[in-house]
């Protein structure tokens, strides 16, 4: 891991709080959009339930 | 324990405590965001497994169709060796 | 949102530093056994891949 | 700039520079939790498509049978009739 910044110079750890924020910004977008894109492609699916796409199995009426 | 006046005016003290304010907002703002990707797997998971029983049925009622199908067939098929 | 701790009041905002840290990681716990707990399902789903579940759509060889 | 001593050693400085340490390190525990769950994600949604894709494929393999089958029977009705 890296260094902890030790007490006694203040900018090395200012820029490491810098580093882990901006890192923590890209890390929670990043997340943020793959989860959001995951729920797009199960709403995707959502056309599945419509009933047109289901008539073949209810055939039964048509052929008995 | 209050900071006091001449430690507060520090600019190094002054530093800190604006750091401090950063990196809590940054805790905050990660928290917020962990929460609200918890709220949208939450519903996320419902409707994956909704999803799933919806096409276990449908694949049910097929299988049924199916093997009836071949039940019709098989009896015409032996009415015409007759 | 709650109230910015003033530079002045030290305490207060270590506090603050304590509760946003507890915070942090209930919810990394709760979102983490969330993601695994869904997975877990989709694996299970996989004995769906086994043949034997779908020989019906096979039975074409039985029945022609 | 470094910290000159004297406001090193002052307690409520050091206190000031623990507080930012621990805050830095739970801002990075947030960051590998949000790196490994979307890690977790990123296999979990190409799963998500193999299984959709699967059960699609399984899908027309039935309704190409059901449809099949229907026409069979007529055949052989029809065959009766005469």
């Amino acid at each position: 891991a890296r260094p902890v910044c030790k007490a006694t110079s203040d900018s090395k750890c200012r820029d490491e709080s810098f580093v882990v924020i901006e890192e923590s910004r890209n890390f929670e977008c990043q997340l943020q959009s793959l989860v959001q894109e995951t729920i797009q492609e199960q709403e995707q699916q959502h056309d599945m339930k419509d009933l047109q796409k289901w008539c073949w199995l209810n055939e039964r009426e048509a052929s008995s | 324990s209050h900071i006091p006046p001449e430690l507060a005016n520090n600019e190094i003290v002054q530093r800190l405590l604006a750091e401090n304010q950063d990196l809590r907002e940054a805790i905050r703002q990660s928290n917020m965001a962990l929460r609200d990707r918890y709220e949208e797997m939450l519903s996320f998971r419902s409707k994956n497994r909704q999803e799933r029983e919806f096409l276990m049925e449908k694949f049910k009622e097929a299988r049924i169709l199916v093997e009836r199908l071949n039940k019709d067939k098989s009896e015409l098929q032996s009415h015409l060796a007759v």
